[in-house]
């Protein structure tokens, strides 16, 4: 169907809607490099002006991939609960903006309108958002997950402890746990991307750090970042592993680079639950995602990059994961090229996330080759802070010295939590209490050669 | 550099972790904190790392110097382009960087390659250092393992302004069983001679990163070459010998596992 | 556009409000909210004004259209560049706008100009179009006052991509007791056509922003031209009466109040 | 005296404090269009190494402008309060960041500090800091204010309503006044820029403003923006003037350039004293700021536009403002760039005033010829609103149609309040209430065509 507009006297057209949303895009590289972006900040505002009349129920009809051509597009449609959808089935997407930021769309009603709602539309409705209205928005949906602990609740912010190593060397890796773990990070998870792909290695470090929650009684979770199909495979081989992890993208072809199905993906969980081992909770998955995979893989159908990355949420929610993360700046300038991309593009993950229902955390990050820098972390922590992302990440002064590239530091989530006075899941809050890390306000205490968790390092 | 911080207690308590945690990995742990901050020595430091870094980005092949040090060895090679014709075009479209420059394409195709088992590509990719450091002990730990075993290699190409997937392309044109391709990961703020080695049976146009090994942070610091060269080796035999490379091969040596100082 | 916004209450009720206020100013007023937010139409509608505004600062400037337009009310031209070799260098470089280029210099200087009271730049500054639509209109009404006043007045000079400060050189060369600049204000996202007139008595490069006058936002829906003529005519005939111009001089006729509606 | 250190293998040297300080600033587009911008990103580090290593007492002798060249200079050196400095004294400038970052400088030592500390002290300090850091330590410095309402108590956020019309037509200013009051804007200022020079336009606009505030009792103050010469003789006529105002810069002949001395100030303020029209206070001057103005006005002397900039708030604070404005994105992309550089500056000028003790607002704009859009602009309010600027600018729609530049509108001030949970000053919140138009909560109700503000319109 072909979309048209008049705008300052112009008549704008747009093949389909496929079109009309890429063209409707903020700026950013990725679709520059797609050749799917606007041709003029003109044509952009056109498009969003053509889109905000588009009726939220033509996502049903009009697939922006083909259901025949992916698994995604028929789970997203397979998956669409009508019944939820009714309170907005009427809106046109402008008019879902609209009612989104009146106090209408209350956290209770956002939840329970959230599996009504599939990606496109909120990649669609995200596209006509200024910065400040994906903050107001996803302020209020609360997506509240657990496993050893609670995750998500309402002033609270979690933070995933990343102690990654160039050898996955064990005394290393405990190192920057200690040093996090003082800092009172890891509720998200600690979870280790390894560099190794050796099945040996991986089930060693998750003995490790299996060992390490069980003695300090840390009522957290692990995680060895590497492909499903090893965690499976060690899962078979009785290896202690709390989450399963997987990269995914919001199209088959692209998950298929990834090496990954939809039915790896149920296996990974089913093997996971097999397991028992959340206390609390039972949300084994982790994922991650980000602008540009599908590109990258050429695996997006001229579909815009914001677009395939809410879908990957659509793929998320249907594993029930505890945690999600979009690693936003993480590839490259080629699909976010700037600090100024990278802050619009992770406010537009998080909210989209956060109102297709996904426990959206974000690694706020970037790349040596990409023009951006510290100062734009900082913003990007800040908004996402208001914003009431789930989780951060905490890596050794903001420097992965294995993925090479810079997120937040242990330093970071301090700030933020005192700029916005937010805390920790309860039980690791107070489980740091109960060490003696924080005090009863949650601030960090002082803390010397002597704390017990330092014995982590003799053992590993 | 402020030498003599005025710290406060907090400050300098956790600085005296410092010396313990630091011992153990070259991460930025034990950095002290100045109430909820990074001390200021610590932001400056990062911000020098960060300055250099993206210098290191732009740092020239120089395949010259390799080639020489390759025949040393006793390894030809030949130079070649990717279809990015600049760095800055480079960074922005990966798209030319998967491609051979078309007078290049012309030149390996018009070698008549008779076919071999291995075929070797060395690409500048994000860091240009990490190949100059890098590559040549990593090959000169190779080549007698994968001559003992009896492979056949190729000449290696060396590819300015490349993408991993560029080893496709050149592993066809060689008519190679097996390509390998050397290249300079993304710098990072503690280490821009990162090498990564990515391993794709049957190379041809079209294959996705699911078809491919890796093995990653070659350095000192990292996984030291020689190992890494071990690892390679496992990978080829087992590539060449399951006639597959990708997600389904997994590297299940115990043996490999191994830190730096083993290397 | 959203034609029917599903509107709270909130919304509703201020929109109301709308057509009282909205007839009293161009001022976005009376939008209404959502929650806290603007209406989508609204956040369009600005989104789409920025775009447009954006464009403006680029229009070319038509310095053959305007001279023909002065030479039908009697007033010679001559056309010259500021130092600034483009428009993108213009925006960069406010220093650049402030000098004429040297051949347009030395062009100048060979008028050798026998001198007049008042030297009339048209610079078109950050919109050309503002200077297309109100230039003409203003002199129009300027010329007859300053003839029947029986101030001599030299040829118009046109500087394209300049700043108001070249008109201290320009009066200089053209050896004007006093020099008025009529330029492009930059746009607005409600206007691009604003004109901004800057006075200076004794032209001289060197002179600060302290010792011009200025009459601003000069366009229909603004100040119009005829009654900025008016006032640009008391100033000049003060300035040139007091021998000065800038903050020790002060419009203080009454009678120049007006609006639109007056011009 | 040349400045050295070594870094990364080199000897970096600067010839003075004042390029060593240019050379330490984060790249923008003034700096280098002065030339005094680093030349690398490695040489501006190198400075930053170098400058944290400078004794703060150094800038008490080596003045970055001659003393006797520059009036500025020496209302800096001789109104030093030596006793005020001495906690800091022995500090570098490197020790001086870590320090005001610590609990120890809190909101009361740094209060107290404040007339100890010269605005090169303050620039060089921010020139190490991150964003984060800006807005850490910006958010514990508290200045109050008081003319016909408290500016600045903890936990609030006035609003400058600007009103301004291309013709000043009464009766248009008067709409804007109306659509901001219903707003809950204007405790900071109702403060008009008159298009018009004219000296009857101008008293015709004081009269209309002191009638409004008057017959409805609004607990705020008026400002008309125009010159303070033009302020003085109203005052002489007998015009009710509740503020004086003027732009001022950081170097006698940029303000020399504006057409003021120091004189002129302290006889606008004596002028506007006279009248004893505050009712809880008598801080009587309103002083706009902005990088760039002293590069622009040939008046910088080889000094970075963010020290120029830091200056011009040493000269508010002689003078007592009730509020001070940095424009910051005001004149143009000469000076910076794009919504990074607009950002950072604003939060410098932010961090800077409030260390200086100054009433510190930030009219947060951007002009159609620079780089940036809206989406800076909700990130900088964001941040802003995070450190706890005394004031921001209330423009209907964001869009000043006299002035040609955007800033922010009378939804973002609500934005921020609802995403911080920022109040008002007190009095002006209280009248709110009486009005009906916020509730006890400090919400905005619903209004509609028969509130009694609306008979402003009549009176106009
Ligand atoms: C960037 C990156 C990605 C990006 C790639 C997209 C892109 N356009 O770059 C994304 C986020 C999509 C990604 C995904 C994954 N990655 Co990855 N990735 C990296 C990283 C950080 C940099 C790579 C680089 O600089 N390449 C060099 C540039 C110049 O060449 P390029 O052609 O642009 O890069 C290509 C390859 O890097 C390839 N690629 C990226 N990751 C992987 C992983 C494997 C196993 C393979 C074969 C290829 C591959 O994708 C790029 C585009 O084609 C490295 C870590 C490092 N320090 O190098 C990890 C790394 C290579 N990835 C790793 C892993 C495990 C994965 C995943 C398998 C995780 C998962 N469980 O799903 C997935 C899926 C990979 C796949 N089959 O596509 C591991 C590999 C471990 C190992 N020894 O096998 C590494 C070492 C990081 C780690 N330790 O976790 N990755
Ligand atoms: C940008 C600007 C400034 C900037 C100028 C710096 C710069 N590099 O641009 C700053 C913030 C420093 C500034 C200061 C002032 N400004 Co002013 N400014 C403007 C603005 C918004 C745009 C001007 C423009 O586009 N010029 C065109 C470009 C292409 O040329 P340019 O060479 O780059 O611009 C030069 C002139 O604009 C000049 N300039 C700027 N303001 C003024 C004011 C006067 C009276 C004079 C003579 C010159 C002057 O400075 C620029 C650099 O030399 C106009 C409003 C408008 N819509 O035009 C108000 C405006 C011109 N300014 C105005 C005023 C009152 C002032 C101040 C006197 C305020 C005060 N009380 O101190 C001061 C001091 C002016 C001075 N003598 O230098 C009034 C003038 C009213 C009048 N009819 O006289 C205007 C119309 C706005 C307003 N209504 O308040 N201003």
């Amino acid at each position: 169907m072909t979309y048209r507009i008049i705008a300052g006297g112009t008549l704008w057209a747009f093949a389909d809607l496929k079109q009309l949303m890429a063209k409707a895009t903020p700026l950013r590289s990725g679709d520059v490099l797609a050749g799917v972006a606007a041709s003029s900040a003109e044509e952009s505002v056109a498009a969003r002006m053509c889109l905000a009349d588009v009726p939220l129920r033509q996502f049903l009809t009009e697939a922006l991939i083909p259901y025949e051509a992916d698994d995604v597009t028929r789970l997203i449609m397979d998956s669409h609960d009508a019944t939820a959808f009714r309170p907005v089935a009427h809106m046109t997407v402008g008019q879902f903006r609209d009612w989104l930021l009146t106090p209408a769309a209350s956290s209770a009603v956002l939840s329970a309108l959230a599996r009504g709602l599939t990606p496109e539309m909120v990649a669609a409705v995200s596209k006509l958002m200024r910065n400040q209205d994906l903050i107001l928005v996803a302020r209020k949906c609360r997506v509240v997950t657990r496993f050893r602990n609670t995750i998500g609740l309402a002033g609270t912010m979690a933070v995933r402890l990343q102690p990654n190593h160039p050898y996955d060397d064990k005394r290393g890796i405990a190192a920057s746990i200690v040093d996090g773990l003082l800092y009172g990070c890891g509720d998200a998870v600690i979870g280790i991307n390894p560099a190794s792909d050796n099945i040996a290695v991986l089930s060693d470090l998750n003995h490790m750090l299996d060992e390490i929650v069980h003695r300090y009684d840390i009522p957290t979770q692990t995680c060895i970042l590497t492909h499903v199909t090893s965690s499976i495979g060690m899962i078979e081989q009785g290896v202690p592993v709390d989450l399963v992890f997987q990269s995914v993208a919001g199209t088959q072809k692209t998950n298929q680079s990834f090496g990954v199905t939809l039915d790896m993906l149920r296996e990974g969980r089913d093997a996971a639950l097999s397991l028992k081992r959340g206390t609390v909770g039972d949300n084994v998955m982790y994922f991650e995602t980000g602008q540009g995979s599908a590109l990258s893989a050429g695996g997006h159908h001229g579909v815009d990059q914001q677009t395939c990355e809410a879908r990957a949420y659509a793929v998320c929610r249907a594993f029930d994961p505890l945690i999600v993360n979009t690693v936003v700046g993480f590839i490259g300038p080629e699909y976010l090229a700037d600090g100024k991309q990278i802050v619009r593009a992770g406010l537009e993950d998080h909210f989209c996330g956060k109102l297709l229902g996904v426990p959206m955390g974000c690694d706020i990050c970037y790349t040596n080759h990409a023009e951006a820098d510290q100062d734009d972390m900082d913003v990007l922590l800040t908004l996402l802070g208001a914003a009431g992302v789930t989780f951060v990440i905490g890596v050794p002064g903001a420097d992965d010295i294995m993925l090479n590239y810079q997120s937040t530091s242990f330093h970071d989530q301090l700030y933020i939590r005192e700029v916005l006075g937010l805390g920790r899941a309860p039980e690791f809050e107070a489980w740091l209490q109960r060490m003696g890390l924080t005090d009863a306000a949650g601030q960090l205490t002082h803390h010397g050669l002597d704390h017990p968790l330092l014995t982590i390092l003799e053992a590993s | 550099m402020a030498k003599d911080l005025a710290m406060t207690d907090a400050a300098r308590v956790s600085r005296e972790t410092n010396t313990v945690l630091t011992a153990l990995t070259d991460a930025r742990v034990g950095l002290g904190r100045v109430g909820a901050s990074m001390p200021t020595a610590e932001v400056l430091k990062f911000a020098y790392a960060h300055a250099r870094a993206r210098d290191a980005v732009h740092a020239d092949f120089d395949a010259d110097a390799l080639g020489e040090a390759l025949a040393a060895i006793g390894l030809e090679s030949v130079s070649a382009r990717s279809a990015a014709p600049d760095r800055m075009t480079y960074l922005r479209r990966p798209d030319l960087g998967r491609r051979l420059a078309d007078a290049d394409r012309a030149r390996l195709d018009a070698l008549q390659a008779e076919g071999v088992d291995i075929g070797i590509v060395v690409a500048d990719g994000l860091s240009a250092t990490a190949v100059h450091v890098n590559a040549v002990p990593f090959l000169a730990a190779l080549l007698p393992m994968l001559r003992n075993a009896g492979f056949t290699v190729g000449p290696v190409a060396f590819v300015q302004n490349a993408r991993v997937a560029v080893g496709d392309e050149i592993g066809a044109l060689l008519r190679a069983r097996l390509v390998l391709v050397l290249i300079g990961e993304r710098p990072g703020l503690s280490s821009a001679d990162s090498l990564g080695v990515y391993l794709t049976h049957g190379p041809v146009p079209g294959r996705s990163d699911a078809e491919r090994n890796c093995i990653s942070n070659i350095r000192e610091g990292g996984l030291v070459p020689p190992l890494a060269a071990r690892k390679a080796m496992w990978l080829v035999s087992e590539s060449l010998r399951r006639q597959l490379s990708g997600v389904a091969l997994k590297e299940e040596e115990a043996t490999l596992i191994g830190t730096a100082a083993e290397g």
